[in-house]
């Protein structure tokens, strides 16, 4: 079975360029890949746009990138939690596109699926709609959404083997399964990397031929965004 | 007038067995503490979970395990996880029965506003539009008027729109209110305490009262 | 949690009536739906229209709903191995849409997903495309399909539970996840089924909103078409 | 001429390491035997499987594994099992590198003619429109000329389409081909003993043979 392991992070992101197409799964800070994110920090890079559900918070996840200026557009569908972000936007250095999360999700997979365009009720008669093109099926309006795909991806997963196949755990999962398949290079960082057969083939979410290099990550933080608890 | 709480345990009465239910971020979170033991019904979290539980007692608190408002949670026996496409693969497909979500405005025919202030920071819409768009049954959760006392049930939307001709009924803290298909807020309930009047003063857009309405009852 | 169990496939194909639109999951003779072949040759009904990537071989699957004339129409990819079939092709009595693979799968996935309508490569040039909408994207041309949807969908998986969440078993998934999204009402057999709460939640595949009924089967056969072995 | 098992072998040396590979029913199911076993690759079955081993023994057949010529298989250590849209995902994304394929007819543009013949029992064109509209590298294992001695190789197919300008190169019984981006065959080589005459001569699309043409070799 092709073997797609690299050292570590670094050596994972060390040829991301400026200026490209970057997907980052996670929801929250639930499910990002944290070692490439702070491996990304010591690249010389910037004008990086990110695809990715939310950006961080000021001083953890995406919102690390954001501090260095090392993004100049959010592809999202929630950005709040993050007062430097919102300083950067109003300031004019970042962009933002504001996705409707499920549009988000569908057209991340249909990039990694091969289809070019398909058509969602989200945002018919909104803001969201303008430009798009519109048309009804059956009685209800639709717009066309176009795919989204990335010069790399970069993925976090609870468990990978040397194939590429991962397994996710929890919610955790999230928009990383799409993201995988629609990175032209994806990277994947995972808690546990186990030999090729290992895993059972039956359980495995994202297959390997999505997978183009994985490491076994360290020091996770798995950071907690709302701690809410019952007594 | 109904407290956040008393809205909640409204809502919840409408809450029927074996439906799959999203509950947006705020009071609509709450009703899940209301809905009745006697019910079999599934919370989804549109983060990829069907099945939510309660919060966790700090020793089962699990960072890879949150809902949509990025809280920490549980499962229940017969949970199933997926990923964010699967996730609105159910809601946009329509196997989601039931919708509950907070608004800043809801017109007369079914608009809903809840994402954006214009000159506001603008966080993004979430999973809002998805829901609106495909939801078979939208209830609304919210306060009948701003503070400084605006109507918050209009005519028309003056704020950014959330999606077209989507909810079915509003529980502000005044009324129970349905929208009529031909346009218009059916007025079903009062508040206990809220006379007729003060909610046809306090609704903007068109109110339609026809009979006696009777004060809400909560079990 | 929502309780979806019913006692056997007699009552749960107790309401399909003629002349409905039906899903039915499986790759050839692998993971389709036994128990609820047999109830439907039990019940007095025709004019179905069945969905299925196979039609079956004569003695075996779809091929015993054909030898009772209870199909008027197939929608397939694929429907060698089958004498009857061709028998009430070419006299008439029977009608075929055959559609591309991959197609076909996106459609049933379109349908469960509430996607009107996408973009594929497949088929451009072909009298697939007759009468579609073709379209360029990014200098590439694509035909516009639709999704597939049906009154009832019925799948088979290895476990499930009462709650009717699905784990399917080797190269026996195929169809069936989509199909079971995308049917009003999806009936499940599973070989194994246990109480809510049994299966892991990060392993099932087809998460129980999908599934409205449920029930284990008896005496799968499983029949093998070409049985190739090694020595 | 070569024989069936040699049109495999000659296959078996356009596969590179680390690809991904997609073999159609007939001659393509024959490469895996002859695939080079310091080269790492992975086998896609269309119905659900990347990493295809070979047949079981007697004792290990399970019905619920099969390929998509029905076959019973094996899994490999690191296969993945999926379902038919995830599959097909993968095919139409463009993350499978090879496809190699059976044909009845190709032309000099490099469309191919393979599910359908007019008069005769359809069977439909299973997973070969999707693959062919979509592989990035498409090689086509065929008969340089139907039994009737009429050629395969044409300026134009005469049976129905099953994709166009898709075909990348051709390994026939007589030689190996490949599609000019400007149309024609491009002779690469000849099988053993089989003349660049009796090639031209066989090939009714327009043939580019430029300088000597080398014999085909087979480690």
């Amino acid at each position: 079975m092709i073997n797609k392991t690299v050292k570590n992070a670094a050596e994972a992101v060390a040829d991301i360029p400026s200026h490209c197409m970057l997907m980052m799964g996670g929801f929250g800070l639930s499910g990002i890949p944290e070692n490439c994110i702070q491996a990304l920090l010591e690249r010389p890079i910037s004008g990086l746009t990110i695809v990715s559900n939310n950006a961080g918070v000021d001083d953890f996840g995406i919102g690390l990138l954001l501090k260095k200026r090392m993004v100049k557009k959010m592809i999202s569908s929630y950005v709040g939690e993050n007062a430097e972000f919102e300083r950067q936007l109003l300031s004019g250095e970042l962009e933002v596109d504001l996705i409707p999360q499920g549009t988000l999700a569908e057209r991340v997979r249909a990039g990694g699926a091969g289809i070019p365009a398909f058509f969602t009720p989200a945002g018919v008669g909104t803001e969201v709609a303008t430009g798009k093109e519109i048309r009804e099926f059956d009685g209800k309006l639709y717009l066309m959404e176009r795919w989204l795909r990335a010069d790399f991806s970069i993925v976090k997963a609870w468990k990978g083997d040397t194939a590429g196949n991962l397994i996710f755990k929890g919610t955790a999962r999230n928009f990383n399964p799409m993201m995988a398949a629609a990175g032209k290079i994806c990277i994947a960082e995972v808690e546990e990397l186990v030999e090729a057969g290992e895993l059972d083939p039956n359980q495995i979410h994202t297959p390997g031929i999505y997978v183009q290099r994985i490491f076994q990550g360290v020091n996770y933080e798995k950071r907690i965004e709302q701690r809410t608890v019952s007594h | 007038m109904l407290t956040k709480e008393q809205i909640a345990k409204r809502i919840a009465k409408e809450v029927k067995n074996g439906q799959y239910i999203n509950l947006g971020i705020g009071i609509p979170t709450l009703v899940a503490n209301y809905i009745s033991k006697n019910l079999d019904v599934v919370l989804q979290s549109e983060n990829g979970l069907l099945g939510i539980g309660p919060f966790p007692t700090e020793d089962k608190v699990d960072p890879d395990l949150i809902n949509a408002g990025k809280q920490t949670i549980t499962m229940v026996p017969g949970s199933a996880l997926f990923n964010s496409a699967e996730s609105f693969a159910m809601i946009r497909g329509g196997h989601v029965h039931l919708t509950i979500l907070g608004a800043m405005e809801v017109s007369e025919n079914g608009d809903i506003a809840n994402w954006k202030i214009p000159g506001k920071m603008v966080k993004g819409m979430g999973g809002a539009m998805d829901l609106v768009a495909s939801a078979k049954n939208i209830i609304v959760a919210m306060q009948h008027c701003s503070k400084d006392g605006q109507s918050k049930l209009l005519a028309e939307c003056t704020l950014p729109i959330t999606g077209i001709k989507c909810v079915k009924k509003i529980v502000s803290d005044l009324a129970v209110l349905e929208i009529s298909p031909n346009g218009g807020f059916i007025l079903k309930e009062r508040a206990p305490g809220v006379s007729v009047e003060e909610i046809r003063s306090k609704t903007a857009g068109k109110i339609l009262i026809e009979g006696e309405i009777p004060e809400m009852t909560f079990e």
